[in-house]
């Protein structure tokens, strides 16, 4: 039966015979299954949903608890974890659909009505469009010619330099920018937050003040005066007082144990929001409606 | 000559305006700003678009079902296609289908995440040497008392932050109880005091990068800076 | 850890904290409905929405920037109350959302938010905006939305990153009231900093309970409470174990060691 | 002065603070500071172990490793300039290898390429780049090296089969590393401490980020990481080590004004807060 199986789908590398019959059947076999969901009665669409989202988390969790062969750490289902995780990528790709059909919509509209704005829609297209073809030409074929010589002006052009253009040029260094963004809402933030106020919000300042002096030259200036190492040779426990070091104490001794018991809090609802979806036992808007 | 034509070049050119145009929404909102953001948004969308086709469904789905026949994965087509249901009425609800197996997959991975990253947290509280009794002293340590007090000390201090934390992040135990509500709010206290210390040592990364944004304009682009 | 079987008392543990929480879970929806204590932030939603609504602004949400996990869906049912008070007032709302799974399902929470609240004509296509996948990307189109919208309320539930803080003080600038609670720990800071209302650790996962009372929600709080006391007994019992090995006598009898470091090594994995 | 003006300290607009801000990073940027450092004491054992490479085992191949892309180079790249020219000045040999496309082009081509003539290193003789790997790779990568390091790596970024280089002679397994050094922004060390280190040996000297770098700290405490330099300030202190004053220590001044602004404002912020609810106070009575 197993092995019926196995033949049934083994992989066709050279387009044997039923090639292509088997390609349609598949895709029947598919629809029909969509088609009897769709006939089923309303009433037990929900047991539906259910029935697939446990099914969808069944496989981690009985590969984790299932027992495993002691020699290679793998047990049954250990091996389809690729083939798990490429189904998951690839139905999940074709969602993107999704989204550019949302944007091109937004976009095209604002556009064809001319929209307050709608040159900003403009740009967006042709940067999207320029993107998506140049990219796609730099995968297949990087060095086919885009722009011909033009000389005295311009070199030829191909593909993988107008690819290099918006993706060096554009994407990476716009992301750099926004990125580096944050530098200035940091001091705006520090300078607005740090204040007195609160026994809170005092905590809050002093802890990120030593920090701050562990971390630069002349915070650590502040205390090189007090050598880690006493005339006779042996350790000086005054050194303790050095700043770099209450910041490094501070990060070890205070941050790391808050940081634990956030940590076990987190997870333990990340258990349990896990568990309530997996068995369908969430509550919502979304997960009460009549379908 | 030589000069003006590096200025040019396109992609620093590209890249430098891009920089100040986004760097100059910090000051105020302005059409500099949106014409980069449009362009910024519809390069990322034209890239995901890209490199979902290159690294996922090309190697994935296409090249193993086209050039190696696993034709199985032309069933994954019609899957897909649930998520689609959301555009109509009829169909809506097989969106939800699909949603669910996702909503399945991630919850399923929580049991090796749990395993994996919190029950080694649970040991390091108290392996290897989070020990209330001080080890006994190494020999010809001048510094033994001070070492043992020191040790002790810090245990403690670790433990009854992780308590207090712990305390603080209980909510069905009515905190009516004296002894519970302090503990919460020293619980409090201890997470602002971790919270400065996580903003503090942000701080030097996120300069970094505006210290080298300012480098590729002085440097790599307009070479007003040596170095 | 990669399976059960490297440390079955690992494992065990991790079965007996399921147990728990399903058993508190079933218990609650049997009828025994249990309290939860006060989470402050979350009592500002309506404020924040009705004074977007009388300034005739609209209210933001963005629920986080990972794809579709607990995570964000957990900020999205926590939205969805959100929403059924921007419908209450009559107000606009927009989700701007990096991921086209997400997109889709933040768009049957705010459909079904607003039909559930009597407003369903309020829904517009528009109101959820999937930007782009790209991390830094998206932040710029968020404070781009910001500042042109001028919204009024922004409310930041899930994961965030590094760029929480342009979210964040973007908004601030613009005036918004702002609430915030992300499971990324290394970020609350900055919230802390630029927000208004913070709800820290997981509290994030208490938030909906919090505002739906439901008895399933808030079954599932208890039974984490008790799984936390659990740990917390665990780490009492390792400590005790580690420190008397450390009393010379206990340490060098081998009738007391052997047993104590059975027992302090039990959740160790090789 | 009265309620008003201690008011406008606590309210100083943010684009004058972020002007202020540009002008201190720019600074430094064009007039070299060069404040005195304070090298840190992980910089310095991490320049330390260098040394003692230098002058106990010079002909035991150090691995410079990168995880780092664009994205980080403002605090990755000095890091990794001062760290090779320290090597090339002690003319150690060292390979390269990348968990990332783009970190292998740039340091490659950015960092060794320009400090080899200037060095006088020849490829091949006394250094090799091993390549890029995926992250996919990193467990049986990091095994492997162990063990077998030629049977591991097999060819060069170009191709070429490394045993062909001189500069891998004699290079077999790990008793023939010097140092493993990790540049990263990432948490990339448990890898190379759980499956290629064993007990420090070889020397496993740590650069990451410095929002990274408290993380790591356990480590330099057990022993299990020779030395660490922490972000731009560790490429600050490495650049002070050396005598050097590249662009690390210049990137590194200006981040002490940079420091020395915001602790500034948030003193000023304070006082004027004090100052006026203090007034208000009076005020009221």
């Amino acid at each position: 039966m197993l092995h019926t199986l196995q033949h049934f789908f083994a992989p066709m590398p050279g387009h044997g015979a039923w090639y292509f019959e088997k390609l349609a059947l598949g895709l029947l076999f598919m629809f029909a299954i969509l088609g009897a969901l769709q006939l089923a009665p309303r009433r037990a669409r929900k047991g539906i949903i259910a029935f697939f989202t446990f099914l969808g988390g069944a496989y981690y969790a009985a590969e984790f608890f299932w027992p495993t062969n002691s020699a290679t750490n793998q047990n049954f289902l250990t091996p389809y974890q690729d083939t798990v995780a490429g189904l998951a990528s690839v139905v999940g790709s074709f969602a993107i659909g999704l989204g550019v059909i949302s944007l091109l919509q937004n976009h095209t509209r604002q556009l064809a009505r001319r929209r307050p704005g709608w040159g900003y829609s403009a740009i967006f297209l042709v940067f999207f469009l320029a993107m998506t073809v140049f990219g796609l030409m730099n995968a297949y074929s990087a060095k086919s010619t885009v722009i011909p010589a033009v000389p005295g002006f311009w070199a030829r052009q191909d593909a993988h330099g107008l690819f290099q253009f918006l993706f060096v040029g554009g994407l990476t260094n716009l992301g750099s920018a926004t990125f580096a963004m944050i530098a200035f809402y940091i001091a705006s933030a520090a300078y607005r937050a740090f204040r007195i106020r609160s026994l809170e919000a005092t905590l809050l300042m002093i802890a990120a003040l030593i920090i701050m002096f562990g971390s630069v030259s002349f915070g650590t200036w502040l205390t090189h005066g007090i050598h880690p190492v006493l005339a006779d040779g042996s350790e000086n426990p005054w050194a303790n007082l050095r700043i770099e070091n209450i910041a490094q104490w501070l990060m070890l001794q205070v941050n790391t144990p808050a940081q634990r018991g956030i940590l076990f809090g987190l997870t333990l609802g990340l258990l349990a929001t896990s568990l309530r979806y997996w068995l369908s036992l969430e509550r919502g808007a979304y997960f009460e409606k009549e379908l | 000559m030589e000069y003006i034509r590096h200025l040019f070049n396109p992609i620093l050119l590209f890249g430098a305006l891009g920089t100040m145009a986004i760097l100059s929404l910090v000051f105020k909102e302005n059409r500099f700003y949106r014409v980069f953001e449009h362009v910024f948004l519809g390069l990322a969308l034209g890239y995901d678009l890209e490199f979902t086709w290159t690294t996922i469904l090309r190697p994935l789905f296409w090249d193993a079902m086209v050039r190696d026949g696993q034709w199985a994965w032309v069933m994954t087509v019609p899957v897909g296609l649930m998520f689609y249901g959301i555009y109509t009425q009829r169909f809506t609800w097989m969106s939800r289908v699909v949603f669910g197996i996702f909503f399945g997959l991630n919850a399923g991975a929580v049991f090796q995440d749990f395993a994996g990253r919190v029950v080694p947290q649970v040991t390091k509280s108290f392996l290897p040497s989070k020990s209330l009794i001080p080890p006994p002293p190494i020999p010809g340590d001048p510094h033994a008392l001070l070492h043992q007090i020191s040790f002790v000390l810090n245990n403690f201090l670790f433990l009854g932050i992780v308590v207090s934390v712990l305390v603080y992040f209980l909510f069905a135990f009515e905190q009516k109880n004296k002894a519970v509500l302090r503990t919460a709010q020293i619980g409090r206290w201890v997470l602002m005091f971790a919270f400065g210390a996580i903003f503090g040592s942000t701080i030097m990364t996120r300069m970094a990068l505006l210290i080298d944004r300012m480098y590729f304009i002085f440097h790599d682009w307009l070479r007003l800076v040596k170095g | 850890m990669q399976h059960a079987s490297e440390n079955w008392w690992v494992s065990g543990l991790v079965i007996l904290l399921s147990l728990i929480i399903v058993g508190k879970v079933l218990l609650a929806q049997r009828g025994r409905v249990p309290f939860i204590r006060r989470i402050s932030g979350l009592n500002a939603i309506d404020e924040a929405v009705g004074r977007a609504t009388e300034m005739g602004r609209p209210v933001m949400m963005v629920p986080g920037i990972s794809g579709l996990d607990v995570v964000t869906l957990q900020a999205l049912s926590i939205f969805s109350y959100i929403a059924r008070a921007v419908a209450r007032f009559g107000n606009k709302s927009i989700i701007p959302t990096i991921d086209p799974i997400v997109t889709g399902v933040a768009e049957e929470t705010l459909q079904d938010a607003y039909a559930d609240a009597g407003r369903p004509e309020l829904y517009d296509s528009g109101d959820v905006r999937y930007l782009t996948g790209q991390q830094f990307a998206f932040a710029s189109g968020v404070a781009g939305i910001i500042v042109r919208e001028k919204v009024a309320a922004s409310f930041l539930f899930g994961a965030f990153f590094a760029e929480s803080l342009i979210f964040a003080e973007v908004g601030q600038q613009v005036g918004a009231i702002q609430v915030a609670g992300t499971t990324e720990t290394n970020q609350i800071p900055f919230f802390i900093a630029a927000c208004d209302y913070v709800i820290i650790g997981d509290e994030f996962y208490a938030a909906s309970a919090y505002l739906s009372r439901d008895p399933t929600l808030l079954g599932s709080i208890v039974g984490q409470d008790y799984c936390k006391l659990l740990l917390l007994a665990i780490i009492f019992l390792g400590l005790i174990g580690v420190s008397l090995l450390n009393v010379p006598f206990l340490a060098h009898s081998s009738l007391f060691s052997h047993p104590l470091h059975w027992v302090v090594d039990l959740l160790k994995v090789k | 002065m009265n309620t008003n003006q201690w008011n406008r300290l606590q309210t100083i607009d943010r684009r004058v603070i972020y002007a202020i801000l540009l002008v201190v990073i720019l600074i430094p940027l064009f007039f070299p500071i060069t404040l005195p450092t304070f090298p840190s004491k992980q910089s310095r054992n991490f320049y330390d172990t260098i040394e003692k490479i230098a002058k106990d085992s010079p002909d035991k191949i150090v691995i410079v490793d990168g995880w780092w892309s664009p994205s980080t180079r403002g605090e990755n790249q000095w890091q990794a300039q001062a760290i090779i020219t320290h090597l090339m000045m002690r003319h150690l040999h060292f390979a390269i290898l990348s968990f990332d496309t783009q970190n292998n082009t740039v340091t490659q081509s950015q960092i060794v390429e320009p400090l080899a003539k200037k060095y006088g290193y020849v490829y091949g003789k006394d250094y090799v780049n091993w390549g890029f790997r995926p992250l996919a790779a990193f467990v049986p990568v990091a095994k492997g090296l162990v063990i077998d390091i030629p049977g591991t790596i097999k060819k060069d970024y170009k191709g070429t089969p490394i045993t062909q280089f001189p500069v891998m002679k004699g290079i077999k397994t790990r008793s023939d590393v010097g140092a493993l050094i990790e540049i990263t922004p990432s948490a990339s060390a448990e890898g190379w401490l759980g499956m290629f280190e064993k007990n420090n040996s070889p020397p496993f000297l740590f650069a990451p980020t410095a929002v990274m770098a408290p993380t790591y700290y356990p480590y330099l405490d057990t022993g299990q990481m020779a030395g660490m330099l922490t972000g731009i300030k560790g490429a600050g202190d490495y650049e002070g080590l050396l005598g050097t004053h590249s662009f690390g220590s210049r990137a590194a001044g200006a981040l002490s004004l940079v420091y020395a602004l915001i602790i500034a404002l948030i003193v000023l912020g304070n006082i004027g807060y004090y100052a006026t609810r203090a007034a208000s106070r009076k005020e009221d009575r």
